[in-house]
């Protein structure tokens, strides 16, 4: 059974709502209102995205981080567009291929790549890693390494939009192969029944690891479709494409705020590099073919550029000028991370209790920390 | 002072607490319509209706994880396990979620919610429904636990658990549930008890019985017994608090007696009391008479049979016997 | 919102392979084989259940057990069925609601009273209780309390039978709370990814604990259909009916005796008790008339005992006579255990580990307990 | 003799044992067609095919489970977790049906299982994947825990649990797959470690240094440091197992020196150092010149930084100062 389930089969399966052949998502009222400035900026976001994680890639490679490292290149357009439809109450949380969305929702280049160097000036002040960014500030919630953990907690925070009164949703992502763990189950269940504006979102890349999704799920058309079971929307999109992303998910948040109801979404993309960067077998479980073809024809960042050239609206000068700034922003944070002071040993100390934190009275009865 | 059932001084402690903050959600597995499975929740569904009191489905992983994420957003939640014991399967959203996102974020978020439940053997419910988790849970930097004796520390302690802003795990007792005690009247004001504060139950100057949950009666108790038919006068130490940990009581009154007998329903590998022992032994060294002893659940699953259950668990006489051998 | 969501909302719904209309199934080949004497055995079987606990619950009231107790009242046709169809391959665990299967698949009321008076005559000699009855010897294992907890388990067997190249399956007991449990989903996907003769039985009663079907589930139009969120399949049943059962388990063990396939069946039942002897709510979440409309037009024994009369092969005073007997092998049960002595102190530390019971080479080395 | 690295140790111990009982399968995520995350089990699939050597999702419950009940008929599974640190998931299945379905069966089913996978800080993995849960597992009773520190040990470790009739949960450490030492070659006989049987790795009459796993590496560069710096003569004891523990050896150390230090990169609120003090100042109370000390690792979850993550666990720097403090 060598080779068994290897290899991408996709099919082009008709999803309930918007399959409709031939339909043109540009021509979609939330994609209608997007002005020029912000498709460019679409465009910036994923160039920003890509370049920072070409040079993570680098200085990874060089030692100057530990760890696992997982990059999202190739996946870029799709917390590209999540974050371009969220708003006040919108909210995000993602598993440890966290990078694109943590820039896409406006973390700054240089404390991610201070936190991926371990350093004090990182986001998470170098406690979490590649895994771990968060930004509540810009309602980001991270980065979670326990795969499908964060799932439960993604419907708590549609919980507490909702508790709190407010037209929101949240976001939750994992991957094809985290829609196998029970918690996920459980809370889509619980997402269904208790009618929470949740979108969980499944970034099907093809692989977890080194398992194509035929050989880690049964399913009888594809991922998404398990909402049916919890009799709830779904849908599935073409991840390349800018437009029927921003169509299809705003189609779903809408359900959410305005209905308060549920969406499972399946995305379907492609991770160019392997699993992390210590996956060496990257190109055993798959093609070199299967690889060059995703780079060559199915690069969302190269099909948006594309498309903003023949809308009139990007020169391949201007494209190629985004490419230098994103560069340019990447190498000036990997210069800020290296210069900046790693975390103290008292340090390690810190973060483990808001009261101790915070110096509360409650923090001075009893004993917390058991060091000798 | 008048006397309630520890059952209701919970009940009480979350009335007040959903009174005082509406962010405050009582959650879990017939909490809401059915009024607990022990109880512990009655009339709070009618009074507080569908938004502050709220049943869950059997999702154990699911619920939890929702109200740590609702607590990133400032929900308060008190979430119910119907048994402590359940833990086995929301074990990840409880030692990885709540203890270590505050962490992970370097600070940047906090999950200011309290988990709770019974815990405990006692009532031949068999090995997996018998597991007292509090040591297990006290070994994850980030988590609080306490586990109170009465039903004035029951009251006190849930309501500090709530305001508390970091994860507080409350371990109830269903044996605990009927006993009655002195519980101050809600006019004489907001009552609380500090978590990491340990309690003197009994003085006493020959011997420390160092104990916390439903193990501070039986300490207690034996302590009367060696007080009439041995003329040893016993110290009875509640620790109320597992983490934070009352350390300066225990080496105190270690210190005072020099002798200890520790009194835990946990199995013996790694209950609360190897850690106590741990620590008398570094802090009091130099006090300590005899070696630091300990009662514990005899070693192996709970066993069923009501004919036997109890002595497998820490009871009065086999907390004498212990004494004895040592004093 | 008092009330909502309280009472049974059974949709006739039509199942995908075998809710023909008019469809008789005392016709299907699996039930016309059945002797008129195996007949009347399934009426025993189910009255032994019923007098089993008749009894269980007058002597649990006079406080002579400990813990809980789970009544099987009004689902005994389901075990029942399910162990008349077993072969020497084919091999079944349940959750904490164990009585009924523990006596369908031939356990002695001698040992399953004696155990539920935590006696050392029990077939757990005392250590399991009401929740933990086992007989690896006819294939049966257990009995268990945490919910959804042994679903996993019963997958495992199904990869036992087929790894040992056996032609059977195992039948995997739950209740409908439980299907919301995490390992219940994970078990699903492998069962049907791994193609293993498991048949995963959802029995229905329509609540769990005191929380109706509908106030736990989100579902399109029954439990079982979530089997095709794998792409495997699944059927529904009336659990009155032994000839519809029979029938449609039989299909189901086949599928996985022969083409090694699983199948997800929901059997609605009912149960005549609280959730346990006590459960004080019982009549709270349901109205006193649904209650008795399931006694007195449901009863599973009452219906199979009206159908052999009608087919002639059993009379009312027969009838009796087999619930007599039933009765009168209970009462002695219940002197069997009253009269057996209770385990030891020292029983408590045996059946910890395989090599110290057996006080092996290995069992030597090193302390395995940590008693003071 | 020829040396290999732990990680082939390891490969060596399942392919012999895939070759001597057919009832053996390797299971886990990516263990087959991949070899494994950690490379451990190279070459297997290619050698025993899919019947052996079998891919599972990512549903640690589900095929734990599913692992248990296949050894209930007579399977005997070797579950690889990819990180020990996801035990998280699937701990119901690891410490109630692996752990007490012998026991609540009266003796009637045992489970014959072997769950295996890195456990170990160390690695900048952050917080949720760098869990160490000897301490937490061995407190289970029903389960038999062991953590080998060096490629033989690991080789005949894992056969012994392997033939083992109870579930025995294997700790490697990611750190020291790769490192090389002397393992018998296959064809001087069948190479076994019982488990419960600590070793000496270093013999010396100042103080004990006891520890497991990667730690023992620490104490071994500590004790040198200790002799040439300092003129301390320190003794190395490897537990290598957990459950069951060699009391015996622990005790003889102490009575021989007077003084120990536990190496223990649990946490230390009940870490595996916690039951060995509370063991020690109980059976050897009398042999103590100094109360126990411990090098566990620093109190918070793990910190990713790589620049620090190496001062939160215990290292020889931090074993030595604490030596210092106590002779
Ligand atoms: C509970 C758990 N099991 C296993 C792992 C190890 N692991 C990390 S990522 C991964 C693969 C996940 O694949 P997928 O969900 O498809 O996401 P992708 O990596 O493709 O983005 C595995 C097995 C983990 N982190 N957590
Ligand atoms: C993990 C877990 N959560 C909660 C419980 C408590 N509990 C025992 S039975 C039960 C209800 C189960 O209902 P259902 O699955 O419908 O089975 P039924 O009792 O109707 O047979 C609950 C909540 C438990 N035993 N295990
Ligand atoms: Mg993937
Ligand atoms: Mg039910």
């Amino acid at each position: 059974m060598a080779g068994s389930g290897y290899g991408l089969d996709r099919l082009m399966i008709s999803s309930p709502e918007t399959n409709v052949e031939g339909l043109d998502f540009s021509d979609s009222p939330i994609n209608q209102s997007l002005s020029d400035a912000e498709k460019i900026e679409l465009y910036r976001t994923m160039m920003r995205i890509r370049r920072f994680e070409t040079i993570s890639l680098k200085f990874y490679n060089a030692g100057k981080m530990g760890g696992f490292l997982h990059l999202y290149t190739g996946q870029e357009s799709i917390a590209t567009s999540c974050a371009s439809l969220m708003g006040d109450h919108d909210h995000m949380i993602t598993a440890y291929r966290c990078h694109g969305h943590s820039l896409a929702v406006g973390m700054g280049m240089n404390e991610c790549m201070a936190e991926l160097y371990g350093k004090a000036t990182g986001c998470s002040q170098g406690k979490g890693g590649s895994m771990h960014f968060f930004a509540p500030d810009k309602n980001y919630w991270g980065g979670h390494g326990i795969v499908g953990g964060q799932i439960p907690l993604g419907i708590g925070l549609a919980y507490g939009v909702k508790y709190n009164g407010n037209q929101g949703c949240s976001l939750s992502f994992m991957g094809d192969g985290a829609v196998n763990q029970g918690s996920v189950h459980e809370s889509m269940n619980i997402a269904a029944l208790f009618e929470l504006p949740a979108v969980i979102i499944i970034e099907n890349n093809g692989y977890s690891m080194g398992t194509s999704q035929k050989r880690s799920s049964a399913y009888r058309d594809c991922l998404a479709q398990r909402a049916e079971a919890y009799d709830m929307a779904w849908d599935i999109i073409n991840g390349e494409d800018i437009y029927e992303l921003r169509a299809k998910l705003h189609i779903a948040m809408e359900r959410a705020r305005k209905e308060s109801l549920p969406t499972v979404l399946e995305i379907q993309t492609y991770r160019w590099y392997g699993h992390s960067v210590a996956d060496a077998n990257a190109k055993k479980y798959r093609t070199p073919e299967e690889i060059q073809k995703y780079k060559d024809e199915h690069d969302p960042l190269i099909l948006w550029e594309k498309k903003l050239i023949a809308e009139g609206i990007l020169t391949a000068e201007e494209a190629k000028v985004i490419g230098k700034e994103a560069m340019a922003e990447a190498s000036a944070a990997a210069e800020f991370a290296e210069s900046s002071p790693p975390p103290s040993i008292e340090d390690i100390s810190k973060h483990v209790y808001w009261e101790t934190d915070n110096d509360t009275e409650a923090s001075k009865v009893g004993r917390h920390f058991f060091n000798d | 002072m008048r006397e309630i059932e520890y059952r209701d001084a919970l009940n009480e402690a979350f009335d007040e607490e959903l009174e005082r903050d509406s962010s405050v959600v009582l959650m879990g597995e017939e909490v809401a319509q059915y009024n607990g499975a022990y109880k512990v929740t009655k009339g709070l569904w009618e009074k507080w209706g569908d938004k502050r009191v709220v049943d869950t489905p059997i999702s154990e992983a699911g619920f939890i994880g929702m109200g740590i994420g609702a607590s990133m957003l400032g929900v308060r939640p008190v979430m119910e396990l119907m048994f402590w014991s359940f833990h086995s399967v929301a074990f990840d959203q409880l030692v990885n979620n709540a203890a270590c996102v505050r962490y992970m974020s370097g600070g940047l978020i906090n999950c200011p919610i309290v988990m709770r439940g019974p815990a405990n053997g006692g009532t031949n419910v068999g090995a997996t429904h018998s597991h007292c988790p509090e040591g297990l849970f006290a070994a994850f930097p980030g988590l609080k636990v306490v586990v109170p004796a009465t039903p004035a520390d029951a009251k006190g302690l849930m309501k500090s658990a709530i305001r508390d802003n970091d994860p507080v795990y409350v371990m109830e007792n269903t044996l605990l549930y009927g006993n009655k005690g002195p519980v101050p009247e809600p006019s004489e004001g907001d009552f609380t008890i500090p978590l990491g504060k340990a309690d003197i139950k009994r003085e006493g100057s020959d011997i420390s019985l160092i104990a916390h949950g439903r193990s501070v009666l039986h300490a207690l108790e034996a302590a009367e017994t060696l007080q009439k038919e041995h003329n040893i006068s016993a110290e009875v130490l509640d620790l109320r608090s597992i983490r934070p940990l009352d350390q300066e009581a225990i080496i105190q009154t270690v210190q005072k007696t020099n002798r200890a007998v520790l009194v835990d329903e946990s199995k013996p590998f790694n209950g609360v009391s190897s850690q106590i022992a741990t620590l008398i032994q570094e802090h009091a060294f130099d006090y300590l008479d005899a070696p630091i002893k300990r009662v514990c659940t005899i070693d192996a699953p709970a066993i069923y049979s009501p004919h036997i259950e109890d002595e497998q668990l820490p009871n009065p006489r086999r907390v004498v016997e212990k004494v004895l051998e040592i004093v």
